[in-house]
């Protein structure tokens, strides 16, 4: 008969009304700023550097070594690298912009980074006043503790933790089979 | 009216009350113009402040229907942190609305596109001054006082059209079109809807109405024009061209927002959005009113021993439950398409508007009837009534049907 | 001059600008639109003396008045469905271009 | 008494003059319904207020949307709604002709000797009027009913648009 | 089924308002303001044209005429884009082609690389890739039918009662992929993270409360009647001109043309799983809306066998690689069925870590074509329900 659709719908919207008062479940919205939702652990935003001692900037893990540079899709990342004296080469970074105006936060600079240097972050509230200056990062801002890494991605942290700490090991067995002869060749890690 | 002893109480006495004192300061000749302008003053303040917490009662509304909590944040100015549940959200609109750039299309026809909210407004506020608020908060009790409030009500269509006219907007002429079309439709079943309540009661009158309407002494349910099987029906018609004539969904075409934008509103801003908006509450009061008058009993409580609550708060409650069933069905329906909104109103609404003459005049005829020869009344009434909605119903609704479907496997 | 006489030189002049304007347009609408006016100059005589009547019947003028509202208002909706269908025909709707009656 | 009448004279006259006169459709329609409110006034004035609203409600509601109905129907730009007389005689001819009749009519209402009554309104409720209407009219009632649905009827036929008729005729 | 079965062409009676409202019938449009027909541009910004596309419809009355889709306000080159990054560099793209069903584009490229690079997949990555697309396919059928009850005049009720069960399941995959929508999931060989069974535990419980979800969302307004006389019999497409037009996806299923990718080609691991595919009868929009609700609940079956299967594993061949990824030249066309339709990948490799070519075919793209053929004879009202229907995003129209 004509109206019982209607008259359904309204029963519907009647018990959602009713509901969003006590039901949790229908009532699904949480006031921002004062209340958040627990960020997940696997979230990402944008990358940021991770460091392993209390100078940010010359404990980076980061070598320079351009990979990501190359690999980020819509080319946001620039690196120019350290060098001393003479002019050669250091594996250190003494440029390392990314600008997250540009950042699409694929993670794919994280995925193909050899060394665990680049992680991504989870912080979200970075609006700021400028779209240029306000939105590129430098390495000062990029550079973060490995503490902090652990803290927002406990379980991948832990992973890589065990890893570098295994890898180290390795290195360090390595070296000393090789005894003295010759000074420890740089063995490149392996891929992740 | 047979008024019991209280029906005078000081609540219910109170309005006027105030009035005499405040003319007492005029001298003689000055009474009546300052008796005039205090209603006026009074009905601008209290529809004034009842239309902006409509608005914000309609978004809270239509925020807890669907799952979310509405407008909650807006607190005191110089007190931050403050949130009062959103009370002051309406207030914080009002400043914005007023202090928006009033933008004119530079094509436009300024002087229409000034005076269409203006008219609307002002034809809107017109429909207030025949409905019997209280005992006697009445502004203008005049004798044909329901066909005012219906030539009232007509105008403020031709200020809609002016606003779609004078925009010089495709969508606004589309919108205007629409309005002229949905006036033309749904008056003649609203008015309709009207006619058995003017027959059976005698009278234009919206005051005399309601007090045909008082209770019957030891009657247990009320003797209200809803409550009769013509009243009903009347009722229900009225309602669903009330919705259409205060362009609200599903009947929200004049400014259906999905296809024309905002319709007639389009190139209006600031200030003069604001006064289509208060234009669209104010319709929505009226027109409930109306219907809480002549068929809810208007003032009248539902039983003899629930009259010590002042009249006024009876009718607002009346009045308010319409418009927030009314917004109940925003929350819940979509939108009718200019064709089936005509075929409505003519092939559905009409027909029984006109059966339901029958029956009210069947029902007015057989007012004698008592005892067993009462069912038999019912009986009557109610298959005059269900019958032409199933038949003419099905017809509507002829060829649209849920479907089912096959599956590839 | 009595109020009377005042209110039926308002007709009066109301009737004739009607007219003058049904004479002078040539725009369909309009011509109809000064009918129309002509018609409710009438109106306001039956109300006017109705009103001033010395002798006053009870509803004459009044009831005068609806019928003739009635009638106007059947013959705006006839005559405005006229107008579109000329327009319909010879796309636009000058009078003196709605010369044949078939065709 | 008589302020109010003039008042509401000026209103209806004025109003309506503009109205003729004017060049664009749509102010000239809508003044029109200005001028319709103005004779609701009038009605109202003279207390005949169910007449009043019956004005209001028949032309300010119906006729008038019917007139812009027509009017936003029956052109095919902006530009068409700004419309001249045909011709400066055809104009000074219509106004000479409203002039004469003017004329005749007020000579006549002047020589007029016209009684009227007491200045009191005569009252009539809604109630006399549909007893009036129901009792004595009641023939009345019934032709204006029907020539109200035929006047339905042929509005429909008329206005209703006939596809095949638009093809065949297309040039 | 494989092919494509074609329901007879008499169930589909020619909507007669399109006959009368041939080409020669049509009359010329004067000018910018005419009297007779009433040329309105809906859009580029406009409520209901779904993001910045632009329809130029001719009016009669109400009724349309003549009907033009503008498109290309949001073109942002990305199959060039797509021929100058890595393949890996591509992934990312994909996700903003149609930003509502970012894992399923990813798959239908990760399909086609895996195709041009002959790469392996192991078994529980399929389970999981089955997993997301069903998912995608639940959240953008809740977006679509939310978004369509809008364009039919709701004030936003059911769009967020859709929201509200579509924003459990993009929790879902940002707790997965760490992005709500962008998901960038997919790579060549498998998936970029192994879903915990905490994770499954969580989408079993999600997917076996959807169907109560469903059931009260259709009581909301399925069997409205106003619902019924907006839609039934309104933008019909006979199943010949789906055919030759090339739509795809629950558009052509509702116009009664039985062709499902994932029953046709039995890509992934489809075969494994039993269900069903809906087949409408009218193709009006009713039947396109009604296409999506059962859609959602044979994914729900899919989804509740799928987790019932998922075997243990990696999600990643480990002989993949992520750098240096350098398919042997050949050329490779992967595509799957997709939330909208067949969202299919070309590729054309020179051997370079680039592709030669890159093309993109995008349901949403296709199905458009159409508009013209549906709107002609409705009105305005039933050009913006009836582009609803279509499902279009506007990201993946225009790339």
């Amino acid at each position: 008969m004509l109206g019982t659709g209607i008259i359904k719908g309204l029963a519907v919207t009647a018990k959602n009304f009713v509901g969003s008062f006590y039901d949790p479940a229908r009532l699904v919205t949480v006031e921002y700023p004062e209340k958040q939702i627990p960020i997940p652990e696997n979230y990402r935003n944008f990358p940021f550097l991770v460091h392993e001692g209390d100078d940010p900037i010359a404990t980076l893990r980061c070598v320079a070594c351009k990979i990501c540079e190359n690999e980020c899709p819509p080319q946001c990342i620039y690196i120019v690298a350290e060098r001393d004296e003479k002019g050669k080469v250091l594996k250190k970074p003494k440029i390392f912009d990314i600008d997250i105006a540009v950042c699409m936060s694929c993670q794919i600079c994280v995925e193909v980074c050899p060394f665990d240097a680049i992680k991504m972050d989870q912080h979200f509230e970075i609006a700021a006043g400028n779209r240029f200056e306000g939105l590129l990062l430098h390495r000062e801002q990029l550079a973060k503790p490995n503490s902090y890494y652990q803290k927002i991605h406990p379980t991948e942290a832990a992973e890589v933790d065990a890893m570098l700490t295994a890898m180290k090991a390795r290195q360090a067995a390595e070296k000393s089979a090789k005894a003295k002869p010759a000074p420890a060749t740089q063995t490149p890690p392996p891929a992740a | 009216m047979n008024a019991p002893a209280n029906t005078n109480s000081l609540l219910e006495r109170a309005p006027v009350m105030i009035r005499d004192w405040i003319i007492g300061f005029f001298p003689e000749s000055l009474r009546w113009p300052v008796g005039a302008l205090l209603a006026i003053a009074a009905m601008l303040a209290v529809f004034g402040l009842v239309f902006a917490f409509l608005t914000l009662a309609e978004r809270k509304l239509l925020g807890r229907a669907q799952n979310r909590p509405g407008p909650n944040r807006s607190g005191l100015p110089f007190f931050r942190g403050t949130k009062l549940f959103g009370l002051t959200q309406p207030f914080a609109d009002a400043v914005k609305m007023l202090t928006k750039e009033d933008i004119v299309p530079r094509a436009a026809d300024h002087l229409l596109h000034f005076l269409a909210p203006v008219l609307v407004v002002a034809f809107a506020l017109m429909t207030f001054a025949v409905i019997p608020y209280g005992r006697q908060l009445v502004a203008v009790d005049i004798d044909a006082g329901v066909l005012y409030f219906f030539a009232a009500g007509a105008a403020t269509e031709l200020a809609i059209f002016m606003a779609g006219w004078a925009s010089h907007n495709k969508y606004s002429l589309i919108g205007a079109m629409r309005a002229l079309a949905q006036l033309i439709s749904y008056e003649l079943p609203l008015l309709l809807s009207v006619v058995p309540v003017v027959m059976l009661a005698g009278t234009l009158s919206p005051t005399k109405i309601v007090e045909a309407q008082a209770n019957v002494p030891g009657g247990l349910i009320p003797h209200w024009h809803v409550f009769t099987p013509w009243g009903a029906v009347g009722f229900a018609i009225f309602m669903v061209a009330a919705l259409a004539e205060a362009n609200r969904s599903p009947f929200d075409l004049p400014e259906g927002e999905s296809e024309l934008v905002a319709g007639h509103l389009t190139e209006y801003s600031g200030f003069k959005y604001a006064l289509f908006f208060m234009a669209e509450y104010f319709g929505m009061i009226g027109l409930t009113g109306m219907g809480a008058t002549l068929f809810l009993g208007g003032w009248q409580a539902p039983c003899a021993f629930l009259e010590f609550i002042p009249s006024y708060l009876w009718f607002g409650v009346k009045m308010l439950s319409l418009i927030l069933f009314m917004m109940w069905i925003r929350a819940t329906l979509l939108r009718l398409r200019i064709d089936q909104l005509t075929r409505l109103a003519w092939k559905f609404l009409v027909p029984l508007a006109l059966i339901n003459l029958g029956t009210a005049a069947f029902w007015s005829r057989t007012d004698s009837w008592s005892g067993p020869l009462q069912f038999v009344r019912w009986a009557i009434a109610l298959a005059l009534i269900v019958v032409p909605f199933v038949v003419i119903g099905r017809r509507l609704t002829a060829g649209l049907a849920p479907r089912t479907y096959r599956y590839a496997t | 001059m009595n109020t009377l006489q005042l209110c039926l030189l308002i007709s009066s002049a109301l009737f004739c600008i009607g007219l003058a304007g049904a004479l002078s347009r040539t725009n369909t609408i309009l011509v109809l639109l000064g009918i129309e006016l002509m018609l409710n100059a009438a109106n306001l005589n039956f109300i006017a003396f109705w009103r001033f009547n010395p002798a006053p019947l009870p509803a004459t003028g009044v009831i005068f008045v609806i019928f003739a509202i009635a009638v106007a208002a059947a013959e705006a909706a006839v005559g405005l469905a006229l107008v579109i269908a000329i327009y319909r025909h010879q796309q636009n709707i000058r009078l003196q271009d709605a010369t044949r009656l078939k065709g | 008494m008589t302020a109010a009448l003039i008042l509401i004279a000026l209103l209806i006259l004025g109003s309506t003059a503009v109205a003729m006169s004017l060049r664009n459709l749509i102010h000239s329609a809508l003044l029109l319904v200005l001028s319709w409110m103005g004779i609701a006034a009038f009605y109202l004035w003279a207390g005949a207020e169910f007449v009043a609203f019956a004005q209001v409600l028949v032309y300010a509601g119906a006729v008038s949307m019917i007139v812009l109905f027509a009017v936003l129907l029956t052109r095919r730009s902006r530009a068409d709604l700004s419309i001249a007389p045909a011709s400066l005689r055809r104009a000074v001819a219509g106004v000479l002709a409203g002039g004469a009749t003017a004329g005749v009519l007020t000579l006549a209402v002047l020589r007029t000797n016209l009684q009227i009554a007491p200045s009191a309104a005569p009252t009539v409720t809604v109630q006399q009027l549909g007893l009036e209407l129901i009792g004595p009219q009641v023939a009345s009632v019934l032709v204006v009913g029907v020539i109200l649905t035929v006047a339905l009827l042929g509005a429909v036929v008329l206005a209703a648009s006939d596809r095949n008729d638009g093809k065949e005729d297309a040039p | 089924m494989t092919d494509p079965e074609i329901a007879s062409p008499s169930a589909f009676p020619e909507p007669s308002v399109l006959a009368t409202h041939s080409a020669a019938t049509v009359r010329p449009v004067h000018d910018e303001f005419h009297g007779d027909l009433l040329e309105v541009s809906m859009g580029p910004q406009h409520p209901s044209t779904h993001g910045v596309f632009r329809m130029v419809v001719t009016l009669d009355g109400e009724v349309i005429v003549k009907l033009k889709p503008v498109f290309g306000y949001l073109h942002r080159n990305h199959e060039k884009l797509g021929e100058n990054t890595t393949y890996l560099g591509s992934m990312p793209y994909t996700d903003r082609l149609d930003y509502l069903c970012s894992m399923t584009n990813n798959w239908a490229y990760a399909l086609a690389v895996e195709k041009l690079a002959g790469q392996p997949v192991p078994e529980r990555a399929e389970y999981v890739r089955v997993i997301l697309a069903e998912m995608t396919r639940l959240v953008n059928h809740m977006c679509l039918v939310g978004f369509l009850f809008n364009d039919l005049g709701t004030s936003f009720t059911p769009l967020l009662y859709a929201f509200r069960e579509r924003e459990k399941f993009i929790d879902l995959f940002e707790s997965l992929s760490g992005s709500r929508m962008m998901c960038n999931f997919q790579r060549f060989g498998g998936c970029r993270a192994n879903p915990s069974p905490e994770w499954l535990g969580a989408v079993s419980k999600l997917v076996d409360g959807f169907p109560k979800f469903l059931d009260e969302y259709e009581q909301l307004l399925t069997g409205n009647e106003i619902l019924l006389a907006r839609t039934q019999g309104v933008g019909c497409l006979s199943p010949e001109l789906a055919v030759q037009a090339g739509i795809t996806g629950p558009m052509l299923r509702a116009s009664g043309v039985g062709y499902d990718i994932r029953k046709a080609d039995g890509y992934g691991i489809y075969p494994r799983f039993d269900f069903r595919v809906p087949i409408g009868a009218h193709g009006d929009t009713y039947d396109r809306y009604m296409m999506r609700i059962l859609e959602m609940r044979e994914s729900v079956k899919i989804l509740q066998q799928a987790l019932r299967d998922i075997p243990a594993g990696p999600v990643m061949d480990p002989k993949s690689r992520l750098r240096n990824f350098r398919p042997k030249p050949g050329e490779a066309y992967g595509r799957i069925e997709g939330p909208k339709g067949e969202i299919g990948f070309y590729l054309i490799s020179d051997g370079s870590p680039n592709p030669l070519r890159y093309r993109v075919r995008a349901p949403s793209f296709v199905n458009l074509t159409v508009i013209e053929d549906m709107c002609l004879g409705r009105t305005v009202a039933d050009s913006v329900v009836i582009l609803g229907s279509v499902d279009i995003v506007l990201g993946e129209v225009d790339r």
